[in-house]
């Protein structure tokens, strides 16, 4: 059994292993299949400042080894959060974290400092390339001078752990990264969703209400990895990798580029007992090859 | 209800016509299977099938306790549910269940209408049993194209009386479920509905003209099955909600059809 | 049999399927399994000024739905394509089109020239956008300026059909489509790969001898859908759509995105015979739907 | 030689042991074969295996002309030979065919000796069976881990002497091909050989030293299969060469390996 702890930005997690968020719910729809205080940490649903019906169905589409989804950060807003959703989840034993969007600035401060205020939420997600939202959203993740005022606004309102999630859909990944970095932000997750469409030739129509949503699962697993080993080279705070990754040897994959932590998302729906299964995984991986600690194959990569 | 993730053996695979297959399940070691009710259904992960990367819902058809089997019937409309038909004895299959709410229990006494359209009629074999077991005597409405599709009559009658539409008249009287003769000639106090959505919202209005508590049991698209996703929301009075989790079954008077 | 023909920029062609370049050799490769005349297109290896020996192997990864590949532009130079093998494809009753790469300005220019005077060579598609070579590629089709730049030299060089094929790795692909459309390109293409990576846990290396690689294949379809919806929306030209077809649906969603054409590329590896199968599965399409001519597709999403 | 897409169709299954499968196929409609060259290798559809995009090369093992039977012989490495290797009689396969080179044709009165190891001997049974109708005399020399893994060891007796190594010495001589008395109790003119890169080099480095003719068949990674992508390229005299195309198999001095 290996030393399987890591540290994000003084967030110390058991394990490298997340759930990405909107994927996961709020964790409880997945108390029956697996013990929750066996990962690393857990990433709500992406909560906003005001109650979001998200967009109309249908919402998703099913593409080669991945999907589209378009749900538009559905949720009841943060203050409903507050209320009722944290006093259910406050104790479980591990890392809750809240993935925060908003359509413009003041919303994503807000709504930082309301989470700011709950003491068993370590660390927020900032999404900043959610590209399924008209407003704001992916818009703020994909030039250096929005990515940063967020950032920004929420540094000085947020005083513990800020993770900020990165959208793929950009020439150069790791300016958005440094730019955020600059900023203050203690680490960056990526990849979120890649903006994609699919069609439907019999009606001649998008399947997505939306027209495009955005793509997850195995289909874009060579992309994250790449982007996260050009980010883990570019930035100096921790990197959590995410984007495809199915089983054990994905995540390896992405600590090996040298992310400090990972997180599952599409996988969970194919198999809802896949995070404990990668956690073991990765912990035989380590015995296999006489690892005393995850840290010896985070950036292991041999080039 | 507790979820869980499970591996089913085929214990027979009974091809009923061209589009149809009925799949018996038992558990691997003789436990029993989780309790299940009607309405639910499983997310049924499709191996060998390149392009079928999601698990796809089906509802649970009938639970055989005296041989602790699960039933689950398919209809063959793309790769996933092909490749799930050519299953053989033996064969095992992942499934995570029970998932999704129930209909509702009537109140004694009252007459209950189940109409099935098409591979609509899985769930209503096995609330119709579940109704039956409560003493009440369901009336079971089956449409379907043609004679040759309209499955399992055998097992509905040990539950009920069976009255039949197919649309080229083959069998039964001719035209869809609710151009049937009952629905003038009959009181029901209580409609249970599944098939295609046109249908159910012809079924729906009929309903809400006659002041009838209706319903619906709603096939949205999903991904997760469970709730965590928000994929396979459905507009109800009560804005987005989970069709996997909420539903699959909704009262009519929550939705937003058009009726 | 509806009318399948199509024109971009003046090339007229049989149909609209065209095969990708680097993926069907010189098209002899592929003689024995289809009858070359029955496409509306064949676009040859990538070729350049210079005699390049590609990078080193291992050149190939296997994804999930796609793969990676790192060829890095193989070719023995537009001389040797001149004298060797132009002469053995020039009476092949179909457009044959070279795909041109550089890795400074004035390379496109001169190996553009070069083509031009080749009569049996109806257009050539500026491969700005190659994401397997050190200089020149890519860099060129991540940026308006320069990707204009590249456009301007060889248009001055060029005067039959000029296509240009955009890189997917960028943040606004309509941005670039509008500014080689401004220097006077006569279409588009896209996309060309998407850059990946992908890493052998065993070993703790690249699987790639070049590290990163471009990525193909049907997981890219949602991607390149998308980005053609969104080109053939931004500009005039003609746009050519490619990315993950597998089979006459995909090539359909493309048209209805909006395509005048589309090239097939890895499909060719897992069935030589994909492209005349394209072509037949599109006239049933359009026979089974009543349309006398593809044109009536082209464009016709309904959203 | 022209090359085809078939569908063939397989005529037995037969497990060697737990790593390798000995498939036989034949075709659809009692059609002839294609001619096949020893070398020539075949690109392999693997079909209901989600992990596996690209067709998988195998060598041609045998053609059993008497039978109209293409023989492939699969080492069950990943998901796609594992696949494959689950294909039972009746079931088709798609395969492109044949591909690559073959190997020069030796000097009259020539002493060969066929050095395969692991699944490298695959071809060098069809290529033995060829030498032996053209008058040759070939030896074979196999390699393997241990006496379980020398394959269809009566097959390569028709043809010729078998010599065999086992890294555990539970078969033939103990330790690699390469060490086995024969190279140095006797002299061959020509030297084919197919196996791990690295019992390849060392084998060529033994040609190489005493000035005996050698080809090698490469097993590099392949996307097409037909020289139109470029992946497959072995860095050579001559530049990058396809090995599916002007190989799989090559004059060693021809390669670039350290020698
Ligand atoms: C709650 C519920 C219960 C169901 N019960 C049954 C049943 O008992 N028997 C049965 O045969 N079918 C049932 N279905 C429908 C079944 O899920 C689809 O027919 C199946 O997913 C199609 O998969 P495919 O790969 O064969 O077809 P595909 O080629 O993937 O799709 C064909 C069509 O099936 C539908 N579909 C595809 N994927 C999904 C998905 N993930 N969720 C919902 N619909 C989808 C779409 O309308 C699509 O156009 C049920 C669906 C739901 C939501
Ligand atoms: C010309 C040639 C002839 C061959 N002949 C035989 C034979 O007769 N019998 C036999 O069992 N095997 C043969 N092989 C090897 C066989 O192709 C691989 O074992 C097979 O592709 C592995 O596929 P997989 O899905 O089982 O394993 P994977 O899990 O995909 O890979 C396991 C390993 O197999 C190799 N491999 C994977 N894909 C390819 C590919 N596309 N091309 C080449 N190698 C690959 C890699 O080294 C990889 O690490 C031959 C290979 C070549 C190039
Ligand atoms: C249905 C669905 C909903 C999602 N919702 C959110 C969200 O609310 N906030 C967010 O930052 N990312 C969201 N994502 C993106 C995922 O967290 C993740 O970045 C992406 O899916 C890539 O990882 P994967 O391939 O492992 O799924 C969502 C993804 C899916 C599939
Ligand atoms: C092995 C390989 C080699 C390629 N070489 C070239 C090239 O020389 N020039 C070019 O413009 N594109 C090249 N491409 C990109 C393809 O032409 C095409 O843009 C890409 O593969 C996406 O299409 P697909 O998914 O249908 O393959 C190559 C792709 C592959 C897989
Ligand atoms: S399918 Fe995921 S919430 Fe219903
Ligand atoms: S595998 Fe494509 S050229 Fe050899």
């Amino acid at each position: 059994m290996a030393d399987l702890r890591v540290n994000i930005g003084g967030m110390v997690m058991k394990n490298p292993v997340m759930t990405a968020s909107g994927t996961f719910g709020y964790g409880e729809e997945f108390a029956d299949f697996i013990d929750l205080s066996c990962l690393g940490g857990i990433i709500v649903k992406g909560t906003t400042l005001r109650h979001r019906e998200g967009n109309p169905y249908p919402r998703m589409a099913e593409t080669p080894s991945g999907m589209l989804n378009a749900v538009g950060l559905q949720n009841k807003g943060v203050d409903y959060f507050v209320k009722e959703i944290y006093p259910r989840i406050k104790e479980v034993d591990t890392n809750m974290l809240v993935n925060v969007s908003g359509s413009c600035i003041d919303d994503y401060a807000i709504t930082a400092e309301k989470i700011a205020a709950l003491e068993k939420i370590p660390a927020i997600e900032l999404n900043i390339s959610c590209p399924n939202v008209k407003e704001g959203g992916m818009a703020f993740g994909t030039s250096c001078k929005s990515a940063a005022a967020v950032v920004k606004a929420v540094r000085k309102v947020y005083t513990k752990t800020l993770i900020v999630k990165l959208s793929p859909n950009v020439t150069d990944i790791t300016e958005i990264a440094r730019s955020v970095e600059a900023e203050g932000a203690d680490s960056v997750s990526l990849i979120n969703t890649l903006l994609g469409m699919a069609i439907d030739s019999r009606t001649r129509r998008p399947i997505l209400s939306t027209i495009t949503g955005g793509l997850s699962g195995p289909c874009v697993k060579p992309i994250a990895l790449r982007m996260v080993w050009q980010t883990c080279k570019a930035v100096k705070i921790p990197v959590i990798g995410l984007g495809g990754i199915m089983n054990a040897t994905d995540a390896i994959e992405f600590l090996l580029a040298g992310a400090t932590a990972i997180q599952i998302g599409t996988a969970n729906f194919i198999d809802p007992q896949i995070t404990t299964k990668v956690v073991d995984g990765i912990n035989e991986y380590l015995d296999r090859n006489g690892c005393k600690s995850v840290s010896e194959i985070i950036g292991g990569l041999v080039v | 209800m507790k979820k869980y993730v499970l591996d089913l053996k085929v214990t027979a695979n009974i091809k009923l016509n061209d589009n149809y297959v009925l799949l018996k399940f038992t558990t691997l070691n003789d436990e029993v299977l989780p309790e299940m009710l009607p309405g639910q259904f499983a997310e049924v992960r499709i191996d060998g099938s390149p392009n079928t990367f999601l698990r796809r819902p089906i509802s649970v058809n009938y639970i055989d306790k005296s041989k602790n089997e699960l039933w689950l019937l398919i209809q063959l409309v793309g790769v996933g549910t092909r490749k799930l038909s050519e299953k053989r004895e033996g064969n095992t299959v992942n499934m995570v269940l029970p998932l999704g709410n129930t209909f509702s229990n009537p109140n004694p006494g009252e007459k209950i209408l189940l109409i099935g359209g098409g591979v609509g009629t899985a769930p209503m074999l096995f609330l119709g049993q579940s109704l039956r077991e409560k003493g009440f005597e369901p009336v079971f409405l089956l449409g379907a194209r043609s004679s040759k599709d309209v499955l399992q009559v055998s097992d509905f009658q040990k539950n009920g009386e069976v009255l039949i539409t197919t649309e080229d008249g083959s069998a039964g009287e001719k035209g869809y479920v609710t151009q049937h003769s009952v629905l003038i000639d009959r009181h029901f106090d209580r409609i249970y509905t599944c098939g295609p959505k046109p249908m159910m919202i012809a079924v729906a209005a009929y309903a809400k003209a006659k002041g009838i508590v209706c319903e619906a049991s709603l096939e949205n698209m999903m991904a997760c099955g469970i709730g965590a996703c928000l994929c396979c929301v459905e507009d109800t009075q009560e804005g987005h909600l989970c069709v996997c989790k909420e539903g699959p079954v909704f009262n009519i008077e929550k939705l937003k059809w058009q009726i």
